[in-house]
């Protein structure tokens, strides 16, 4: 398939590819560290992870229009309100999601899919109220829908680039509040023996509601910035839920370095695959190499092996 | 924002603005429809209706059956409200035969067992006169046989890919062969265009018409030729892969055939990618997206894009001006209309047109009076029903705006003829 | 001398080490089991007692080493091909089935049907019920047997447990500290119970009762670190100088 | 100590009861349309019968059971288009007798793994031993490796998400989107009006009550127990001397095997199979089926299916805007306020009513406690 293009041409499209694969890895993450934290942290399944994703992405909607009727002058910069307000929603809802129902199911994670599950569709129908059935046209600022011409053969998507630096710099952030805060060790504690955290004077009930919603706040500000190359309607947000938690399954739940180390197999796995053969099949592919590779190493790629 | 606050809960309560959109009814009579007030009392309900359907001496009842939750609520919303626009229209105007007109609406879910079953209560339970509905083709294949099978009418209004023929059915969007040979014949035509990448959603509506697009190219435009087919996933959202193969095959024209969540994926990554529209280079034909998706897609990311479809909310015709007007008098200043919402407003009006025509509610009577109908008020301009069930209809090429519009830059100067079994492309 | 041969144990442990992430749990340890021996295996916490027991039985796999029960090399069995070879093991914390009665839980035990469509076509005939009484009887359950295990005291699920080994009839018996968290009259009559089971098979028992070791144990295992310590009688392993500095240094 | 018994007086009053619902209340109340939606739903009822085999006595939580059901289906489906696609069929195609959507798909010769479905026989032994064998090896490669619990339900569900993306993907084999349609008659027999759904529906009922007796052999055996037991004591169950994976593997096919009977009898109730029924929705859709009967009880999970899918239909008839809510509510009240489901309240009201039915039972049996986790 190669032949009749130049060496620079090849080059640049093998550089390109590259530069897509990237991006789909940024995107993974992005997608995966909401969850990994929920899931990894507390052994929550979030079924609803995709709604508080497309909450997040309401929010921009709603921002951008009370920038284009208020603030029109400010509407390049209107992005960054949106997700840090997209952050907050979510992570309020995920509060209160996790005081009404998730609290009551901690010893029970299987029963956690299924009333998110539920969760989920009852978010479903009420964005579908609130906003409509049609999905929402989000409008991205000038800024950022462009792309910068490094050759004449190889561009480079702004977008891209800003979910990359977003994920570095929310990846970044979780790394700190994980393993620099003291939220991050309490929350490190509670993983490792909920009953002896307790016993020594962490405040668990706070710090689970704290976790779960900074969990669905990450997931929020995902879901703003996946207005940038996605669509935002009411049942958008099921179009993720099984790449995200094979992303975060597939890393070794416990560990957020698997969950970034996998989303980055993953993506290069069908990146590549993607340009070889058809989408359909690169997709079936690459889901198929993940579930038989965690039916050899059910534990995900980067789990401890821990005494019993 | 505020559509579904407009959409009545309760089907039969009537919308809102019922004053304004009678008036709007009656504009639109006024100006292109001689009205034949027709009195019930000289149809007799057991002359008209022989067959035990629902129909009174004063009233008929028919079905509407789209998704109103799942993931095609999206798509068919437009044609739910399409429909009950007409159906409150031909009350205004005295009903059918004298009859007002009811309706019972059911929810297909996206869900295609659902559909079966809401098809089957309609026409079982509810003897429904006939039904307006379906958007999906595999909605319209699992309802199908029940139609068939209860002898019930279902207007259809998607445009799809052809190959079948119902009895029981009549079509009111285009079949593939309409929709696609005029747009690649411009194309090649106006644009030079010689070298085509299909790309679509992995479905059978795509890669029927990627079928018969590809034939068409290959067999009988000259010189010209397919440089790449590609298929992804309903739902898939990365489409960087496929811009950087289409960068590398360079292409005239990439003939796009993507639907629902993927396509604002699509349109949006093509937009950031560097690809602009606007330059024609390559240049971008789609037949997926009307101005219902760009709405969610954003009309500053489509912008320049070509779609092949029979209308547009633009079009410039009487017809059409009354059309838009009744519409968003009924459902909100801020409503877009696509190819398909405009088909399913035509749905209740060939019916009333068949039945008048019938003196009759009978389906088989209905069904014999079908072909040869003919609507000279549609909003599309005139249509007339074919032997095959579907629409002779213009064909036209829009260009996308960035205000969401299309400007309509070409349309074929006859109808072009329905012809879903076509010979050649197979 | 090929030690995986020798008659003369029923099980050898030789160079055993396992380690987690580098950590030796249990570090190069050999040690010998003789036919109707009580070995008890002391040490302080974290010395590798438990994991010696996980390693015999199969639930942990060794890095390098050998088990060998009556020649058979058991690293390379799973856990239930282990216990049919004749190993048996009771876990620390009472391993019962709560949802069961007592009866049901000794059933399951009872050494017949063990593949899917053997248990598909087991039948409950009066060999079972008279073996499963006899057993009940020695557990001092007997007149518990229709009742679920979920409402038994802790000290009853340590027996019934122990109940469900021996209705196995098991060559090697492994106990993790079977009298923990007992009362003392239900102490008492553990001893009492161990002294009657251990009499004709070979056991290994994990003890911090030094009282209870003395009692039952024909030799005594000081595991440290991973490591063994020291090995002898009571007496001499009491006397043994390492010994004394690890517990008192502890 | 109690003699073994198939059924406790109870137990067999609940099927007697259970059958007098379906065989009689149900033909005798319904109009012949509804009794076929009831049969449609009757077919979702296998599932859930398996699924409480696998979930609520193995403690094994399949998302994937619409894969089974899906299976199942699609032999049928290709056994009944091969027999409506005969040449006068299909004249009007390129290439007539086979499937229509392959000839629009340019396919021009059966494929060859289609060719056994020309017989009846073959099909119903494929129905039974393909989603078995499926389950099998899937079963086989996690439960051996320990994989359990969330691992096993999410992996399960990616494995329907793939299954729906190949049936899609390779429509010119299966039919795509659109699914299997237009199926008309069994042996030549016309399973589309309303007498033959008639049928259909009671031969359905005898399937399930066939699955249920085996489901309830299979509980009051010994393998039952052990599963109960693995439950609670997974360990203590491998060391007193049981493969405790080759357990999981028999329960996880035989839930497998009655999905795909399942799956089969829609085919022929509803007359197509399609995608719609494979994926991750419907899987989830299923477990709630389940969980509404109780997760423990075999005639619960009938009757789940039942109201769920009735619900279902009624409200979505007259409020379809707001199932979802409803839906989504009925999923979060099962689980934090009945998570025994109808089973679990008929233990704690109406049961205590009955003390006669019960009388030479001690104790309350092991269905009343929480559901393990």
């Amino acid at each position: 398939m190669f032949s009749g293009y130049s060496m620079s041409e090849l080059g640049a499209i093998f550089a390109m590819q590259g530069f897509a694969g990237l991006i789909l890895f940024s995107v993974f993450v992005l997608m995966a560290l909401g969850l990994a934290i929920i899931f990894g942290q507390m052994g929550v399944i979030n079924m609803a992870h995709g709604e508080f994703m497309i909450l997040g992405a309401y929010v921009t909607y709603m921002v951008s229009h009370v920038f284009q009727t208020w603030l029109p002058g400010l509407f390049g910069l209107y992005f960054f309100v949106a997700m840090i307000l997209a952050f907050i929603a979510a992570g309020l809802l995920g509060m209160a999601v996790e005081w009404a129902m998730i609290r009551h199911l901690y010893k029970r994670p299987l029963d956690t899919l299924l009333a998110t599950w539920g969760l989920s569709l009852i978010l479903q129908q009420i964005y579908r109220s609130v906003f409509g059935a049609r999905e929402v046209g989000v409008t991205i600022p000038d800024w950022m829908m462009g792309s910068l011409p490094l050759t004449d053969l190889i561009e480079i998507p702004i977008n891209g680039i800003f979910v990359m630096v977003l994920t570095v710099a929310i990846s970044a952030a979780v790394y700190v509040m994980m393993f620099r805060s003291r939220w991050g060790q309490q929350v490190r504690a509670i993983n490792q023996n909920r009953v002896m955290a307790g016993a020594v004077g962490i405040d668990t009930e706070r710090t689970d509601r704290l976790t779960f919603g900074i969990g669905c706040g990450v997931a929020g500000v995902a879901g703003a910035a996946f207005t940038m190359i996605g669509s935002t309607g009411p049942t958008s947000g099921q179009l993720y839920i099984v790449d995200t938690f094979l992303v975060v399954v597939f890393g070794g739940a416990a560990s957020l370095l698997g969950t970034i180390a996998s989303a980055f197999t993953i993506s290069q796995a069908q990146s590549i695959m993607e340009f070889f053969l058809s989408g359909s099949m690169a997709k079936v592919l690459t889901l198929l190499a993940v579930v038989g590779i965690l039916m050899l190493r059910p534990q995900g790629l980067f789990a401890l092996k821990l005494r019993k | 924002m505020s559509d579904n606050k407009k959409t009545p809960a309760n089907p039969l309560k009537s919308g809102p603005n019922r004053r304004a959109v009678l008036a709007g009814g009656a504009a639109l009579t006024a100006s292109l429809f001689t009205p034949k007030f027709l009195r019930a009392q000289d149809f007799p309900t057991a002359a008209v209706n022989t067959t035990g359907l629902a129909v009174t001496d004063d009233t008929v009842t028919i079905g509407i059956l789209h998704s109103i939750t799942g993931t095609m609520a999206i798509s068919e919303t437009g044609s739910v409200q399409a429909e009950k626009l007409a159906i409150e229209q031909i009350n205004a105007q005295g009903g059918i035969l004298g009859r007002k007109i009811e309706f019972i609406q059911e929810d297909g879910a996206s869900d295609w067992p659902t559909f079966a079953e809401k098809a089957r209560k309609l026409l079982v339970n509810d003897k429904v006169a006939s039904v307006m509905g379906c958007w999906t083709s595999a909605s319209r294949k699992a309802v199908l046989p029940v139609f068939e099978q209860n002898n019930g009418m279902l207007y259809y209004p998607t445009f799809y890919e052809g190959l079948e023929q119902s009895p029981n059915v009549i079509y009111t969007g285009q079949e593939a062969t309409q929709q696609i040979i005029a747009g690649l014949d411009w194309v090649n035509r106006t644009k030079g265009a010689k070298s085509f990448y299909l790309l679509g959603s992995d479905y059978i509506w795509p890669r029927t018409s990627n079928k018969i697009a590809r034939k068409h190219i290959e067999n009988f435009m000259e010189g010209c030729e397919v440089v790449g087919e590609e298929y992804y996933p309903l739902g898939h959202t990365q489409f960087n892969s496929v811009i950087n193969k289409i960068r590398l095959k360079k292409p005239d024209v990439i003939y796009a055939i993507v639907v629902g969540g993927s396509n604002v994926a699509f349109y949006k990554q093509l937009k950031a990618a560097g690809i602009d529209m606007t330059k024609e280079a390559p240049l971008l034909l789609t037949i997926s997206v009307t101005e219902d998706e760009i709405r969610g897609i954003g009309g500053e990311n489509i912008e320049g894009a070509y779609a092949c479809m029979k209308y547009f909310q633009s079009l410039k015709n009487e017809n059409n001006r009354a059309f838009v007007a009744a519409f968003k008098e009924m459902w909100g200043d801020d409503m877009v209309i696509g190819d398909v919402t405009q088909a399913a407003y035509l749905g209740p009006w060939l019916w009333k047109a068949a039945v008048e025509k019938a003196g009759s509610f009978d389906v088989d009577k209905v069904r014999e009076a079908s072909p040869g109908i003919e609507l000279p008020t549609a909003p599309e301009g005139y249509v007339k029903i074919h032997e095959n069930h579907h629409l002779w209809s213009k064909t036209r090429v829009g260009r996308a705006q960035a205000d969401g519009q299309y400007e309509v830059v070409y349309e074929t100067e006859d109808l072009v003829e329905p012809n879903p079994f076509p010979e050649g492309y197979q | 001398m090929n030690a995986l041969a020798n008659p003369n144990f029923v099980l050898m442990v030789e160079g055993l080490t396992v380690s987690f992430d580098g950590f030796k749990a249990v570090n190069d340890l050999s040690f010998y089991v003789e036919p109707n021996e009580c070995r008890v295996i002391i040490g302080p916490n974290g010395a590798g007692k438990t994991t010696v027991l996980d390693l015999i039985c199969g639930r942990t796999r060794a890095t390098s080493g050998k088990i060998a029960f009556k020649g058979q090399d058991l690293t390379q069995m799973r856990e239930d091909q282990i216990v049919h070879a004749g190993v048996g093991r009771k876990f620390q914390n009472p391993s019962v089935y709560e949802d069961l009665t007592v009866f049901e839980n000794l059933e399951i035990s009872y050494p017949r049907g063990y593949s899917v469509l053997g248990a598909l076509v087991f039948r409950r005939d009066a060999e079972v019920t008279a073996r499963i009484r006899e057993i009940a009887g020695m557990i001092f359950l007997d007149d518990m047997l229709d009742e679920r295990a979920a409402i038994l005291s802790h000290g009853q699920k340590q027996w019934l447990e122990i109940g469900m080994l021996l209705i196995q009839d098991p060559e090697l018996l492994m106990l993790d500290e079977p009298v923990a968290g007992m009362s003392v009259a239900e102490r008492r009559k553990t001893a009492e119970l161990l002294n009657r089971i251990i009499a004709d098979r070979s056991v290994i028992v994990i003890e911090h009762d030094m009282g209870f070791v003395a009692d039952i144990a024909t030799r005594v295992t000081v595991l440290h670190q991973g490591k063994m310590l020291s090995e002898g009688s009571m007496a001499h392993v009491q006397a043994d100088p390492k010994v004394v500095e690890v517990y008192l240094g502890h | 100590m109690k003699k073994q018994r198939l059924f406790e007086l109870d137990e067999a009053l609940g099927f007697a009861l259970l059958a007098a619902v379906i065989f009689v209340l149900f033909p005798a109340i319904l109009d012949d349309f509804r009794l076929n939606l009831f049969g449609k739903y009757l077919t979702y009822a296998f599932v859930a019968v398996g699924l409480v085999l696998c979930w609520g006595a193995g403690g094994i939580l399949s998302l994937g059971q619409g894969v089974f059901f899906g299976l199942g289906g699609y032999c049928m489906a290709m056994f009944l288009k091969l027999e409506a696609s005969t040449p006068e069929n299909t004249a009007i195609q390129s290439t007539p007798g086979i499937p229509d959507f392959m000839d629009w798909n340019q396919i021009t010769a059966l494929p060859i793994w289609w060719q056994p479905f020309h017989s009846l026989g073959f099909t119903i032994l494929a129905i039974l031993a393909v989603p078995a064998i499926f389950a099998f090896i899937l079963g086989t490669a996690m439960f051996r490796r320990r994989v359990g619990g969330v691992y096993f339900a999410i992996i399960t569900q990616a494995v329907a998400a793939i299954m729906t993306i190949l049936v899609i993907g390779q429509q010119g084999y299966t039919g795509g989107v659109n699914g299997i349609t237009d199926l008309r008659t069994l042996l030549g027999w016309d399973i589309r009006p309303d007498s033959a759904k008639v049928t259909l529906y009671f031969v359905n009922g005898i399937l399930l009550f066939a699955c249920l007796f085996v489901a309830q052999a299979v509980r009051k055996s010994k393998a039952g127990r052990i599963l109960i037991a693995m439950r609670t004591a997974e360990d203590r169950v491998r060391f007193s001397g049981y493969d405790v994976a080759s357990f999981k593997v028999f329960v996880f096919c035989l839930g497998a095997a009655f999905a795909s009977i399942g799956g089969a009898m829609f085919t022929l109730q509803v007359g197509f199979m399609s995608p719609t029924l494979v994926g991750i929705v419907p899987s989830i859709e299923m477990v709630i089926f389940c969980a509404v009967g109780g997760r423990m009880s075999l005639l619960g999970a009938v009757y789940g299916a039942l109201l769920v899918n009735w619900a279902k239909t009624t409200f979505s008839e007259s409020f379809p805007e707001l199932w979802l809510l409803g839906l989504g509510g009925l999923f979060i009240a099962v689980v934090m306020a009945f998570p025994n489901g109808l089973a679990g309240l008929y233990q704690d009201f109406v049961r205590p009513h009955l003390g006669f039915l019960h009388r030479e039972r001690a104790r309350a049996p092991a269905a009343d406690q929480s559901p393990a986790e």
